[in-house]
């Protein structure tokens, strides 16, 4: 297929759609199915069709919508109109009043339990007006499955636009100005990656989208892949014209059996238009990509580890340098990018560099998506720009702590990042701020914790697991993680001593400068965090254990 | 100039640190010279008197181990590790991979030596054997250790002499580390 | 010091279905081996776990070295040697889980039916698991439930359905 | 070849561009502790002993592994350095139950010579004293994981040089462990060629020839060195 189809595709579709009253999306994320949400699209879908309405309302399972908390969702187009912990019961209720007699149902509108006055148009509630969706700007409106509702809103319209307008160089420059940043975790600039891949001479390069996404209480990258996989598919489209590579590689986290599906289907969907494989759409460029299931090794999100594991091998990581991006996937030059920083790619192609780069931070540009949960009223996937305070965060858009208790810490970052205190809440969240905090953007957990959480026993969690994930290579991280495991244990269970807090400090920082890779480098930093904000829970368990102490033994 | 006082222990070993210590030889009378030997497994003493130099042996195995030498600790200027087994609970600590009923069981019911209906050891006044052994550092501070099974001759007199003349022996720079 | 008997399991026909599943997997894959995990992934799917037959089965049709093959397979979570019971009962231990009483559950399950994670019954019926992160912390505790995702699980509720699964004994 | 400049520990130096900072530093008889290397095999810079200094990156970075680049200011024995060498030492004998007293290598180990080096006197960690097997099913040699510490200096010659590819690592972190074929007996292995090249490249008393008593048994990894190198004259 070629461009010309291309746009036509898309212009039978939106001409299609224009004849839809209502466009009616039920949220099919992983969360909202696992609330009940497969049955009410079938009822749904059921409802119209015995109403004889299937010209007036188009009915679309979609991806995540973001309150996961009160699924199932469904929302109301072009009314933008949501409606929370919509049941079977509800359906006829809501075909009834909304779409027929346009009166809203105030009591299933969203957060309708826990707002004075909820909002007939969603988008006006604090949870989504302080968003700006760029990366999830279709999630939610478009069936996942389907490529033409992708194409519909300007899908593959910037790999068209790389493809035929730019050289791969220009398309480096355009990344470069968007100051776009690695969404990973580490921030380092996507585009001098594109450029270092880029000027390597090889017959073969990779591009692998990185959607191993380990940390506990993240994500994102799953309501990416399972909400709109085409557009990582086009960023990484994009990626393999601009660095030469032909081939990609998506590594993805078998625990997401729903994203694996979808972004396979994907794959097919896009082969069958010509939008990859050879020639695309009658292009020089050939591109093709093919999905690699990771086993559950959180050491798999680092680079040459994931390397490792999509060569077949045990995850084990090697020392950098050589970078991957030198040599990497078959000792071949390779771009390794997260699935959210391929994910915005496209509108930076689209909407260009310099538009992109005004939001946010000087130093981190665009927008950061977050999953927030733990002990926060709204819990959900949100995205929002660069350098918003956590104060906004956490209380106008996740609505603050329940239960009216207090906000202790904010855990960012998962195992490799840190504990933010209640004295810090007006930090900016972008990567610098978090990292002058002790903690790390990371790939965007954003775990909230209340006055009940014991701080001491939050590291000694997150210990265990960097243990249990230590793939066991190095000595720091292998025997290190251990020591440090067994010394909090020992602190946890009122038994620890002042000396065992000197060595655990001591341990810490050893082992976060000798380990191998970034698993035993960020494993101390919840340690290290907690030890700086809260070293008081970590003395009161001491003394605890000062008044029995020599007596315990035997 | 008065005399300095030692005193030599062995707790959880198989007192051939002491062995090695009277390798020595000769070198005793040096020793002699500077300090009195006021508590040692040969020597004839009930209590722990208070001492400049504890030599101890051996690894913490039991709760009397362990009340013994904190006692030590509190009476004693400067305690030194001497040996393996106060240092890194060596043979002693083998049994730590092993649960301490099964320990027990190897010993007292199930050894070819006895008879069918071995019996536990179970008394007030008996010891009681820790779950695992520890070293010495792991119980109380300590200042000085000597490592190797058992150290040789020259590197406890060498710490000893040290010791006795208020330097500050150091085994790495002398070139005098030896484990097993 | 014990020796481990070596297990000479009954060689797999190559009749069974399940076989035939794997055999056409490795051609698809062209006996890369690379593709050694992908590989391991379809031999799970039908048979539930990696029984050693079909390990063997793999190196000897893929070439590739037995202690390859068995150090891949142990350094994943996702593979197991063991049969993880006909019913299985995952809990999340996520972040945002371990903060809303994930643990809680895990000790009710054990004191109901003495299982730890990693462990099944005698009569292989049911098997506990934990997951490091099954993504769904919007909706935490949250417990999978065989295929089925359980929000906001409560320990009361998970044994009811896990004692109706064993005891319905489909 | 061309001669690049860099500077180690001071002293300013013309070295072949190409070569890893360890094999530059060995030809400039400037010390460098190593444990999971041996020459001739391929380099995984996972001991961490080897790690140096290097101004500009703020990181450290193996010797074994990292190549050296023009003008590069190297320090190799910083307090920071000789601190994380001792603190890595004691946490291979933390790790295992390494009982010198009643080892075959006693006296005749890398490890115990690593502790002299860094001058080690006492472990401050707590001992782990993990179970460990002895397997003794090899009618020549015993693997006793005991004295184990996972440098895979054997898993590498097994299938880098000899090719027989009978060692292999199963399972991570601390639970890691060296293993024959299917993690069944070395005795029943089919793969294993009983070359003995695992037993001489192995650094501790983990693998031994049965024939030998306590602190009898000296090893031989220049061997391995020099086998790796004659296979590559094809005379």
């Amino acid at each position: 297929m070629n461009r010309q189809e291309l746009r036509t595709i898309a212009d039978q579709a939106k001409t299609k759609q224009a004849q839809y009253k209502h466009k009616v999306c039920v949220c099919c994320g992983a969360g909202c199915i696992s609330s009940g949400s497969q049955a009410v699209l079938e009822k749904l879908q059921e409802e119209i069709k015995t109403r004889g309405m299937e010209n007036e309302i188009e009915v679309v399972p979609s991806g995540c919508m973001g309150p996961c908390n009160q699924g199932p969702l469904v929302k109301i187009q072009p009314d933008q109109t949501i409606y929370q912990r919509v049941t079977c019961e509800n359906i006829a209720q809501v075909v009834q009043s909304q779409l027929i007699e346009k009166r809203p149902i105030e009591e299933l509108l969203l957060f309708a339990d826990s707002r004075p006055k909820p909002f007939v148009n969603a988008m006006e509630d604090p949870f989504y007006k302080k968003q700006l969706k760029i990366v999830l700007e279709n999630c939610g409106d478009i069936n996942p499955e389907v490529i033409e509702d992708y194409i519909v809103c300007d899908g593959y319209k910037a790999l068209d636009k790389a493809l035929f307008q730019m050289s791969p160089e220009e398309v480096i420059a355009e990344i470069k100005q968007s100051r776009l940043r690695g969404r990973g975790g580490a921030g380092f600039p996507t585009g001098i990656k594109w450029e270092t891949v880029h000027k390597y001479v090889a017959d073969q390069k990779y591009v692998i989208c990185n959607g191993d996404e380990g940390d506990p209480g993240a994500f994102m990258d799953r309501s990416v892949l399972e909400g709109n996989p085409h557009r990582v598919l086009e960023g990484m489209a994009i990626a393999g014209y601009a660095v030469g590579a032909s081939k990609g590689y998506a590594y993805i986290r078998g625990e997401y059996p729903l994203a694996i599906k979808r972004f396979e289907l994907a794959i097919k969907q896009a082969r069958k238009l010509g939008i990859l494989g050879v020639n695309i759409l009658g292009s020089p460029f050939s591109f093709d990509v093919e999905v690699r299931i990771g086993a559950g090794a959180f050491v798999c999100g680092e680079e040459t580890a994931l390397v490792a594991s999509i060569e077949g091998k045990r995850g084990t990581p090697r020392p950098r340098p050589p970078f991957p991006a030198e040599s990497g996937l078959w000792n071949k030059p390779t771009l390794i990018n997260n699935v959210e920083t391929l994910a915005s790619i496209a509108p930076i192609i689209n909407r260009g560099g310099q538009w992109y780069g005004e939001i946010g931070t000087p130093k981190s540009a665009g927008t950061k998506v977050l999953a927030l949960a733990g002990k926060i009223k709204y819990s959900g996937l949100i995205e929002v720009p660069m350098g918003m305070t956590l104060r906004e965060i956490v209380f106008d858009i996740g609505g603050g702590v329940p239960d009216g208790k207090e906000f202790k810490a904010a855990q960012t970052g998962g195992p490799s990042g840190g504990c933010i205190p209640k004295e810090h809440l007006d930090v900016k969240v972008d990567y610098e701020s978090l990292v002058s905090l002790g903690s790390i953007m990371g790939s965007g957990g954003l775990i909230i914790m209340d006055e009940t959480s014991n701080m001491v026993d939050v590291a000694r969690f997150f210990m265990e697991f960097c243990m249990d994930e230590s793939c066991g290579k190095c000595v720091p991280c292998r025997v290190g993680t251990k020591m440090l495991y067994d010394l909090l244990c020992k602190v946890c269970n009122g038994q620890g001593t002042r000396k065992d807090l000197d060595m655990l400090e001591e341990l810490a920082i050893y082992v976060k400068e000798a380990s191998l890779c970034g698993l035993g480098m960020s494993a101390p930093n919840p340690l290290v965090s907690t030890l700086r904000y809260f070293k008081s829970e970590y003395e009161q368990q001491i003394t605890k254990n000062a008044a029995v102490q020599g007596g315990t033994h035997g | 100039m008065t005399k300095k006082r030692i005193a030599t222990v062995w707790l959880g070993g198989c007192s051939g640190c002491h062995m090695s210590l009277l390798d020595i030889d000769e070198r005793i009378l040096e020793v002699a010279k500077l300090a009195d030997i006021v508590k040692c497994p040969i020597v004839d003493a009930k209590e722990f008197p208070e001492v400049d130099v504890a030599l101890v042996e051996g690894s913490v195995t039991s709760d009397e181990h362990w009340r013994e030498l904190e006692h030590i600790r509190k009476n004693s200027k400067v305690l030194v590790s001497l040996g393996d087994c106060a240092l890194t609970t060596n043979i002693t600590g083998m049994r730590n991979q092993l649960a301490k009923e099964d320990v027990l069981n190897c010993a007292y019911k199930d050894a070819i030596s006895n008879d069918k209906e071995g019996k536990m050891p179970k008394h007030w006044v008996l010891l009681n054997l820790l779950d695992k052994v520890v070293p010495l550092h792991e119980v109380v501070s300590v200042d000085y250790v000597i490592p190797g099974c058992p150290p040789s001759a020259d590197t406890i007199f060498y710490v000893l002499f040290e010791l006795l003349n208020d330097r500050v022996p150091d085994l790495a720079a002398e070139r005098k580390l030896k484990y097993g | 010091m014990k020796k481990k008997k070596l297990i000479l399991e009954a060689e797999l026909s190559k009749t069974d279905p399940r076989v035939k599943m794997l055999m056409v997997k490795i051609k698809k894959e062209n006996y890369r081996p690379d593709a050694l995990i992908e590989i391991l992934h379809t031999a799970q799917n039908s048979f539930g776990y990696l029984p050693m037959n079909v390990l063997r089965f793999i190196s000897k049709e893929m070439k590739v070295p037995p202690s390859r093959i068995y150090s891949t397979v142990t350094f994943y979570h996702f593979f197991s040697l063991k049969s993880k019971g006909e019913h299985t009962c995952l809990v999340c231990t996520g972040t945002a889980c371990y903060v809303k009483g994930a643990q809680n559950i895990l000790d009710e399950i054990e004191k109901e039916f003495s299982l730890k994670p990693g462990q099944v019954t005698a009569d292989n019926k049911f098997g506990v698991q934990t997951a490091r992160c099954i993504g769904a912390c919007g909706l935490a505790p949250a417990v999978v439930m065989d295929d089925e995702v359980l929000a906001k699980a409560k320990a009361e509720d998970i044994k009811k359905i896990i004692n109706s699964r064993i005891g319905a004994g489909v | 070849m061309a001669k690049i400049p860099v500077n180690i520990d001071g002293k300013s130096l013309e070295v072949e561009s190409g070569k890893t900072i360890l094999e530059v530093c060995k030809a400039n008889d400037i010390e460098i502790l190593t444990m999971c290397h041996l020459e001739g095999l391929g380099d995984i810079g996972a001991c961490r002993l080897c790690l140096v200094e290097i101004e500009g990156i703020n990181k450290l970075l193996p010797a074994c592994t990292t190549k050296v680049a023009p003008n590069q200011v190297i320090k190799t024995k910083t307090e920071k350095l000789k601190k994380y060498q001792k603190i890595t030492t004691e946490l291979f004998f933390a790790e295992r139950n390494h009982v010198c007293a009643v080892c075959v290598v006693n006296g005749n180990c890398e490890l115990q010579d690593l502790g002299y080096k860094v001058g080690m006197t006492r472990v401050r960690f707590p001992y782990l004293f993990p179970k460990c097997e002895v397997d003794t099913s090899h009618p020549w040699y015993v693997m006793d994981h005991n004295r184990c510490i996972l440098c895979t200096r054997c898993v590498r010659v097994c299938g880098e040089v000899e090719g027989s590819y009978n060692w292999g690592v199963m399972k991570r972190g601390v639970a890691a462990r060296i293993i024959s074929d299917f993690n069944t007996p070395w005795g029943e292995s089919i793969t294993c060629t009983s070359c003995s090249k695992c037993v001489n490249a192995c650094p501790t008393g983990a693998i031994w020839p049965k024939a030998v008593v306590q602190g009898q048994f000296k090893k031989n990894p220049k061997m391995i060195t020099e086998l790796v190198e004659k296979r590559k004259m094809h005379l």
